[in-house]
C-alpha cells in the first residue's frame, strides 16, 4: 500500500523549521510507499486551516502538523477527527483538552527552552546583579510567548536579576541588531541579553561588537543551536538551547506513517531541550 | 440696499490668492431674466468672481452679496444650487465613467424606495434634452461624448436645476459655428423661461448677439456696466484693455517660399482618409471643418501622436518617418494641442517646467539643467506673451485659462520650430492676447516657418490663412485660396461634405477640389 | 464605404466590451477547467464550496476595499482590522455558550471594524491626507491594539454557538459562504443601484465635479471607509469562528490579497471603475489558484513564484486582450 | 494701495511656500528636540550617526520608490528584492575573503535588483498594467526565489572584507551612511537637474503631455523601475554586510516604510510631486521615532500604536498647515 501524508507547516522561511523539514524528507526518502506533502502557511493560521481542509479533501492517510500557534490545533483536530484522519502534532503543545482529539504529539514544551536558557544565565551571573533585556520573536507566536514566559519565571525567583527591557525582534537578525544598538545606547547597564531565537542573539552580539562591548561585558543567549549560532558560541554568544529539529521531524513522520498504517503509537513523545555551551560546540556542529 | 429688479447684487467683493489680488472691490448687478455679459482680459478675475458665487471660493471679508433679495454666502456648490443658482464652469469635466443620465442627475438622483430609479432618470433626461434640442442616447458613457456635446449637456443640466440664474463661463470655446448657433437657441429658450444668465465670453460677436447688458472687469477691478445697445465694439474693447485697439486683425503679406511640408495620401481608417496637402515656407495653412471632421486626428498623425495607417510625409523634399512625437520634435515640428487639460498642461508643475519640456538640452550647463537659465528664458517668454503669473515658478494650475494657453504656445515657440501646428490655439484667449498671438504667428511666417492652424473660429482662419483646407467626415473636401475664401463657402463645404452643386462650376476655377468623385 | 467601416467598428466594440467585462471570468473558467483536468475531484461541488469558504473572508474584505478603490482611495488596514476584530470577538465569546453572545461577538467585531474605518475615513475626508497613509497608520495601530488587548496571545473562542457559524452549513452550503453571498448581494445593490454607490463612482471619476454637483464627498468617503472597516471586522469574526480563536497575528498581509482580488477583477486603482461581481471573480481566481497549487503539491517556494506570475499574467492577459480588441 | 497689498501678499506667500516646503523638516526638528530633552545622549553626534545608519537602508529604498511614485506609480517589491539581493550577495561572499569578491557581491546584489526592476518596468511600461499589481506580483516572486536560492535559511556572509563595509567608517562616518549620502546626492541631481528627472516629473504630471513633448515614456518608466530595483538591491547588500548574513526573511514590510518615508516627505501618490531631500526627511522622521521609542523602552505593543499615530499625525499636521496658510 502507498500512503500520502499531508503536512501543513507554518513557515518555509524559518531556519529552525527548515531542519525539521529535512527530518521529514529524510523519512520520506527512506520509505518508498509514503509520500509526504508539505505546505507553507506563511505564518497565517487561516492559511493553515485551508491547507488542512485541502488535505482532508484529498483524503490523505494522516496529517502531520506543526501548528502556527497552539490555539489553531483545536479546529484542526476537530476537522481531522470528523474526517477520520489520524493527526500528529509536532513541536508546539496544545492544551490538554485539545490533546484529547489529537492522536500523537512529538516535541517539547517551549516553556522549557525559556527555563533552561534563563537558568544557564543565572548560573553564569553567579549571584552578580543582572539587568536583562529580552528580544522577542513575532508577538503572538507560540514560541515567543512561552520562551519569554519561561525566562521570566526563572528570573522572577532571583532578586538580583531584573528584566529592564523587552522588544519585538520579529525573529529577525537585522531588527534585533537595531534594537540592541538602541538599548545599549539608552541603557549601558544592560549586561544580559536573552533572545527567543539564535538569529536575534546573533543580531545582538553584532550590535554589542559595534558598541565596543567585550565578551565579558555581556551575556548573550539564544535558542535553536543553529550552525551559525554554534560558530559564535564562545565568540560573543554564551549559550544556546538545542532542540533537535531533524529529530522531531523524523519522529513525527514516523509516527504519522505508523498511524496511517493503523498501528498503535505512543501518544506523547518528548524530545527534550539541551543546553549548549562552548565546550559542546563541536559535538553539536557535527550533527548538521 | 437691494434692488428688487435685480436677481443678483455683488457689492465690493474682493478675493486674494497667495501672491495675487484676483478681485478688488468688484460690483455687479444682474437684472432678473436678463442676459448679462461679463468681459475682461485673461486673468481679469471673471471665473474667480463666478466661483465665489458658486461657493467654490470664499471671498475676502468686507463685501456683500445679495441673491434674490437675500444675503448670500454659499459655502459649497450645493448651497448655491439650492438657492437657485447654477453654473456651467469654464473647464467642464463631467464624470467620464458615468452615463449621460447619471451625470445629469448626479447629486439629486431620483429614488424609488431606497434604490435609484434609473428608468425615471433616463426618461427625464431624454425629455429635457429633447426639449432643448440636444437629442442623444442618455445611456452613453460620458467619456464617449464629444466635448461639444458635453458642453451643451452641462448647460442642459444647469437649466434643469430650475435655477433663477445660470452662469456660463466661456461656453462656446469648445464649439464650432453650428453648435454655437444651437447654443444661442438654447440660451434664448432659457431666457424665455425668465431665467437670468451671466454669460462670460471673449467673443464680441456673441456678446452683441445675445446680451442685454455687459459688465467689464480689468485686473480684478470693476470698470463698469453698459446696456449692450448703448455701446460700440470699439468702446467695449477700450473698456477691457484700457487702450484703443482694432478688433479685426489685419495681417500683412509675407513672401512664400518653397514647399516645406508635403503630406501625401495620409489615412487612418475610421478617422480620416487620403489627406494630401503641402505647406510652404512662410505660409499659414488653415484647416477647417465641423467638430468631428477629423482635423485634430490629421495633425496628431503628422506629429506622430497617433499613427497613420498609410501615406507619406515629406519634409524639405525628403520623405521622413514620424512614428512618435520625439521624431517630429527632432524635425523641428511644434504642436499646440487642442485639449489643454488632456494633452497640454502638467497641472502641478511650474510655468517654467511646462514651457521647457520638449527640449531640455538648451538649458543644460555641464549636462545639468540650470534652473536660472530656464527661468530667464521663461521670463522672456512671460514678457513677450504678456503671461499673467506672479512668477514663472508658479504652479501652472493656478493660472487663468487664457494664461495657461499662452504658456503652451510659449512652449512650442521655444523649440524654434520650422513647422508649427496649432490646434484651436486661441481657445479661451482674450482679444488683446489673441491679436498678440496672431502677430506672433505672422512673425513666424515671415521668418520662413510654415504654420498649420486648425480652428473652429471662421474669422480667425480667414484672416490668418493663406489657404484653407476644408474637411468633412474624415475626408478632404477641398483647399481654398485666401482670395476666394469666404465664410459661406467654407461652411457649405464643411457641412455637406460635398461641394454644393450651385457652386461647383464657380469653385472649380477658384480652388483645387479634392475628394469629389 | 466609410459608413460600413464605422458600422464594423461599432459591432467590434460590442465584442470588446464583452471581453472587457467578462475577460477575467473567462480566465477564471479556464483556470478552473485546467485544474479540473489535472486534479481528480477538483470539479466537485464539495471542492467548489471549499474554495468559496476559503475565499469568503478575504473576499469580503476585497468587496469593502473595492468601494475604497472606486473612490480613488485604498485600504491597507483591513488585515490588521481582522486581527483586532478577531481578538475582540474572541474576548467576548470566550467562556460563554449562548447564541446571543455569539451574535453579539459578531456585532462587536463589526463595530470595532467600523470604528477603525471611521478613523480612516475621517482622516482621509476631513484631514485630506492620502488614504494610503491614513490606512497604513491604522494598519500599525490596529495591530498594536490587537496585541495590547490580547496581551500578544491567541484567545480561545471555542463556544459551540459561535464556532457553529464557521463550521456549520445551511442546506449543504457552508455558513461562511452564506455570509459571503449575502454580503456580496447587498454590496452589489448598494454599489450599482443606490445613490450611495453612484456617489462613490462620481467621487472616483472626478471629485471636483462630484462636489460641484452637490455630492457630500466627505460623508460619502466616511461611509465607504466605515463599510470597508465593518466588512474587515466581519471577516475577522468569521475567521475567529473558523479558527476557534482570536489571534493578533491573524490577517497578516490579507489587505494585499484583497486589493489584488479587486484589481484582478478590473477595479481601476485610479478610481471610478469597479464592480462587486468582478471583485468576486478576482477573489476566486486567487482562491482557485491557491487551492490548485496546494492540491498539485507544488513546492511552497515555487508556489509563491507561480502565484506572482499568475497574478501578473492574468492582469496582463486582460490588458492585452483589450488593447487588441 | 493695491501695490502695497500685493507686496504684503507676496511676502505672505513666501512664508507659506517655506512652510509647504520645509514643514516636515520642522516636524523632524521638533521630534528630535523633544526626544533629546527626554533622553540623555540623544542629541549626540554618535546617536545621529546611529540613526542615519539605521535609516540608510530603507532610506535608500525610499529614494528609489520616490522616483516611481513621482511617475504616478509605486514599488511594492522593494522589501522582497532586499531579501533576494541579500541572499545572492551572501551566496557570493560566503567563504571568500578578498575585497574583489566583496565588491562583486555588492554589484551582483544591485544587478539582481535591477533585473527585478526591469521586469517591473517592462510589465508596467509595455504591458500597461498598473505598477501596483506588477510590483505586488514581483514581491511574491522575488521572495519565493530568495527562499528557493537559500533553501529558506540564512546564508553566512561574515567575510571580513564584505562586512567591513557595513561595520567600517570613513573619518568617523559609518560606511552605510557614506553610501546613503552618495546615493542621495546622485539621485537628487538626477531628479532635479537632469533630463531624466524632468521626464519623470512630466510623466507623473501628465503622461499624455509628456508623450506630446517627445518624452520616451516607456524608456523612462523602465529606467525608473530599474533604478528602484537597483537601489533595493544595494540596500539588500548593505543589510547583508551589516548583519553578517543574507536571509530570505530580510526586508519584510520595508516597502511600506519606504513608501511612508516618501509620502511623509511630501511626495504625492498622485504623481508629479516629490524630492529626494524631503524623502530623506521623511525617512529620518521614521528613524528618529523608532530610535526614540526603543530608547525610551516603550512597550512593543504601544510602539506600534504610537508609530501609527506619529505617521498619520505628521502628515495631518503638514496638511493642516498648508490649508490654513
Ligand atoms: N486657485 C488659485 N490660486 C492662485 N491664484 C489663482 C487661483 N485661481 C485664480 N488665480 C489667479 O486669479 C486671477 C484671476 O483668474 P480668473 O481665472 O478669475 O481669470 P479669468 O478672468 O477667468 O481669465 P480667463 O479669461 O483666462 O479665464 C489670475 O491672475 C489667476 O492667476
Ligand atoms: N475621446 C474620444 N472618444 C470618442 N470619440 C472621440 C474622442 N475624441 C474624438 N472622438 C471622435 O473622433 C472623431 C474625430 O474627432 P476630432 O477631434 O479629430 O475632430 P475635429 O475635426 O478635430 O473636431 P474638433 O473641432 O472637436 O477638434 C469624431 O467623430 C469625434 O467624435
Ligand atoms: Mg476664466
Ligand atoms: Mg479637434
Amino acid at each position: 500500500d502507498s500512503y500520502v501524508i499531508g503536512a501543513p507547516m507554518p513557515s518555509f522561511a524559518d531556519k529552525w523549521l527548515s531542519y525539521l523539514f529535512e527530518g521529514v524528507s529524510d523519512f520520506d526518502a527512506e520509505h518508498d510507499n509514503v509520500d509526504i506533502k508539505l505546505t507553507d502557511a506563511n505564518e497565517d493560521p487561516s492559511k493553515m486551516l485551508n491547507d488542512v481542509d485541502n488535505f482532508i479533501d484529498a483524503q490523505v492517510s494522516a496529517l502531520l502538523v506543526v501548528p502556527t500557534d497552539v490555539a489553531i490545533v483545536k479546529p484542526i483536530a476537530k476537522k481531522a477527527s470528523r474526517a477520520g484522519i489520524p493527526l500528529v502534532i509536532v513541536n508546539r503543545l496544545p492544551d490538554s483538552d485539545t490533546m484529547d482529539n489529537v492522536d500523537a504529539y512529538v516535541g517539547s514544551e517551549s516553556i522549557q527552552a525559556g527555563i533552561i536558557q534563563a537558568e544557564s544565565i543565572v548560573g553564569m551571573l553567579d549571584g552578580k546583579p543582572g539587568n536583562v533585556a529580552i528580544l522577542m520573536g513575532v508577538l503572538g507566536h507560540e514560541a515567543q510567548i512561552n520562551r519569554t514566559q519561561g525566562n521570566k519565571q526563572v528570573f522572577d525567583k532571583h532578586p538580583n536579576i531584573k528584566v529592564v527591557a523587552e522588544q519585538e525582534g520579529r525573529w529577525d537578525r537585522a531588527k534585533a541588531l537595531q534594537i540592541t544598538e538602541d538599548w545599549l545606547q539608552a541603557n549601558p547597564d544592560i549586561n544580559v541579553i536573552v533572545a527567543n531565537n539564535d538569529e536575534m542573539a546573533i543580531g545582538a552580539l553584532l550590535a554589542a561588537k559595534k558598541a565596543g562591548k567585550t565578551d565579558a561585558d555581556l551575556i548573550i543567549s539564544g535558542v535553536d543551536a543553529t550552525p551559525d549560532a554554534l560558530e559564535y558560541l564562545g565568540n560573543g554568544l554564551d549559550s544556546t538551547v538545542f532542540q533537535s529539529a531533524k529529530g522531531q521531524g523524523y519522529k513525527g513522520a514516523e509516527i504519522a506513517y505508523k498511524l496511517a498504517q493503523k498501528e498503535e503509537v505512543q501518544k506523547m513523545n518528548w524530545i527534550d531541550f539541551e543546553l549548549v555551551k562552548e565546550s559542546q560546540k563541536e559535538a553539536y556542529l557535527s550533527q548538521y | 440696499m437691494n434692488n428688487s429688479d435685480c436677481i443678483l447684487e455683488m457689492i465690493n467683493v474682493s478675493k486674494t490668492f497667495p501672491g495675487v489680488k484676483a478681485l478688488d472691490q468688484v460690483n455687479l448687478s444682474i437684472k432678473k431674466g436678463s442676459i448679462h455679459a461679463l468681459m475682461g482680459e485673461n486673468g481679469a478675475g471673471k471665473s474667480t468672481l463666478m466661483k465665489i458665487l458658486y461657493g467654490l471660493y470664499t471671498p475676502d471679508a468686507g463685501g456683500d452679496i445679495f441673491f434674490d433679495g437675500q444675503p448670500f454666502t454659499p459655502k459649497a456648490p450645493i448651497d448655491a444650487i439650492r438657492s437657485g443658482l447654477a453654473m456651467v464652469p469654464q473647464e467642464i469635466s463631467p464624470s467620464a465613467n458615468l452615463s449621460v443620465a447619471a451625470n445629469f442627475y448626479l447629486g439629486r438622483e431620483i429614488k424609488k424606495g431606497i434604490l435609484m430609479d434609473q428608468n425615471a432618470m433616463n426618461n427625464q433626461t431624454n425629455k429635457i434634452l429633447d426639449e432643448l434640442g440636444i437629442p442623444m442616447s442618455v445611456e452613453t458613457l460620458m467619456q464617449d461624448v464629444s466635448v461639444a456635446k458635453a458642453q451643451l449637456l452641462a448647460i442642459a443640466t444647469a437649466v434643469s436645476y430650475n435655477a433663477k440664474l445660470i452662469i456660463m463661463d466661456e461656453p462656446t470655446t469648445a464649439l464650432t459655428e453650428s453648435e454655437v448657433h444651437q447654443l444661442y437657441r438654447i440660451v434664448k429658450k432659457v431666457q424665455q423661461r425668465g431665467i437670468a444668465i451671466i454669460y462670460i465670453s471673449h467673443k464680441l460677436g456673441e456678446v452683441f448677439e445675445l446680451s442685454d447688458e455687459v459688465s467689464v472687469i480689468r485686473d480684478g477691478q470693476y470698470i463698469g456696466t453698459k446696456k449692450t445697445t448703448d455701446i460700440s465694439k470699439e468702446e467695449l474693447i477700450n473698456m477691457m484693455v484700457g487702450r484703443e485697439m482694432d478688433e479685426m486683425f489685419q495681417r500683412e503679406d509675407v513672401t512664400i517660399g518653397e514647399t516645406l511640408l508635403d503630406v501625401r495620401h495620409l489615412s487612418l481608417p475610421g478617422k480620416f482618409e487620403d489627406i494630401s496637402f503641402t505647406v510652404r515656407k512662410g505660409e499659414i495653412f488653415g484647416i477647417a471643418g465641423l467638430v468631428g471632421a477629423g482635423r485634430s486626428e490629421v495633425v496628431e498623425a503628422i506629429f506622430g501622436y497617433k499613427a497613420a495607417k498609410s501615406g507619406e510625409i515629406h519634409l524639405h523634399g525628403e520623405q521622413i518617418d514620424i512614428r512618435k512625437p520625439s521624431d517630429a520634435i527632432q524635425h523641428r515640428i511644434g504642436f499646440v494641442t487642442e485639449d489643454r487639460k488632456l494633452t497640454g498642461l502638467m497641472l502641478n508643475m511650474s510655468v517654467t517646467d511646462n514651457m521647457i519640456m520638449p527640449e531640455l538640452h538648451p538649458y543644460e550647463k555641464n549636462h545639468l539643467i540650470s534652473e536660472s537659465l530656464a527661468s530667464d528664458v521663461a521670463n522672456t517668454m512671460k514678457q513677450q506673451l504678456r503671461i499673467k503669473t506672479p512668477t514663472v515658478d508658479t504652479i501652472i494650475g493656478n493660472l487663468s485659462g487664457g494664461n495657461q494657453q499662452k504658456v503652451l504656445i510659449a512652449r512650442w515657440l521655444l523649440l524654434e520650430p520650422e513647422i508649427l501646428i496649432l490646434d484651436e490655439p486661441t481657445k479661451g484667449i482674450d482679444i488683446g492676447a489673441k491679436a498678440e498671438i496672431y502677430k506672433l504667428i505672422v512673425e513666424l511666417a515671415r521668418l520662413g516657418k510654415a504654420i498649420i492652424i486648425v480652428s473652429s473660429e471662421m474669422l480667425e482662419l480667414l484672416s490668418l490663412s493663406d489657404r484653407v483646407m476644408v474637411m468633412a467626415e474624415g475626408r478632404e473636401v477641398g483647399i481654398v485660396d485666401r482670395e476666394n475664401a469666404t465664410q459661406e463657402l467654407i461652411l457649405e463645404m464643411a457641412a455637406g461634405g460635398d461641394v454644393p452643386a450651385v457652386h461647383e462650376q464657380e469653385m472649380a476655377s477658384q480652388c483645387q477640389i479634392k475628394g469629389v468623385a | 464605404m466609410m459608413v460600413k467601416a464605422m458600422a464594423a467598428t461599432v459591432r467590434k466594440t460590442h465584442y470588446t466590451e464583452i471581453l472587457n467585462k467578462y475577460g477575467m471570468l473567462l480566465i477564471l473558467v479556464l483556470l478552473f477547467a485546467a485544474l479540473s483536468i489535472k486534479i481528480e475531484g477538483f470539479a466537485s461541488l464539495r471542492n467548489v464550496f471549499s474554495i468559496l469558504e476559503q475565499v469568503s473572508m478575504f473576499g469580503i474584505i476585497a468587496i469593502g476595499v473595492t468601494f475604497a478603490i472606486v473612490t480613488g482611495g485604498i485600504d491597507l488596514s483591513s488585515g490588521a482590522v481582522v486581527a483586532l476584530a478577531s481578538v475582540v470577538g474572541a474576548t467576548i465569546v470566550t467562556g460563554s455558550e449562548g447564541y446571543g453572545m455569539a451574535i453579539f461577538a459578531f456585532g462587536a467585531a463589526m463595530f470595532v471594524g467600523s470604528i477603525c474605518g471611521l478613523i480612516n475615513g475621517s482622516i482621509t475626508a476631513f484631514g485630506r491626507i492620502p488614504p494610503f497613509i491614513a490606512t497604513l497608520g491604522m494598519m500599525t495601530m490596529a495591530r498594536g491594539v490587537a496585541q495590547l488587548v490580547s496581551n500578544g496571545r491567541p484567545i480561545d473562542a471555542s463556544s459551540d454557538a459561535f464556532t457553529s457559524i464557521g463550521d456549520g452549513s445551511v442546506f449543504g452550503v457552508p455558513g461562511l459562504v452564506v455570509i459571503y453571498v449575502i454580503v456580496a448581494v447587498v454590496c452589489h445593490i448598494m454599489m450599482s443601484r443606490m445613490t450611495f454607490g453612484r456617489h462613490v463612482f462620481a467621487i472616483g471619476g472626478n471629485v471636483n465635479t462630484a462636489r460641484i454637483c452637490g455630492v457630500n464627498v466627505e460623508l460619502t468617503l466616511l461611509k465607504v471607509y466605515v463599510l470597508a472597516g465593518a466588512l474587515a471586522g466581519l471577516a475577522g469574526a468569521m475567521l475567529t469562528s473558523r479558527a476557534y480563536a482570536g489571534n493578533p497575528t491573524f490577517g497578516n498581509m490579507w489587505e494585499l490579497d484583497a486589493i489584488a482580488a479587486a484589481v484582478i477583477g478590473g477595479t481601476s486603482l485610479a478610481g471610478g471603475v469597479g464592480s462587486v461581481p468582478m471583485c468576486i471573480v478576482g477573489a476566486l481566481i486567487i482562491g482557485v489558484m491557491n487551492k490548485g497549487l496546494n492540491m498539485l503539491g507544488v513546492d511552497p517556494y515555487w508556489q509563491q513564484i507561480i502565484k506572482g506570475m499568475i497574478i501578473i499574467g492574468a492582469v496582463l492577459l486582460d490588458a492585452q486582450k483589450r488593447k487588441k480588441a
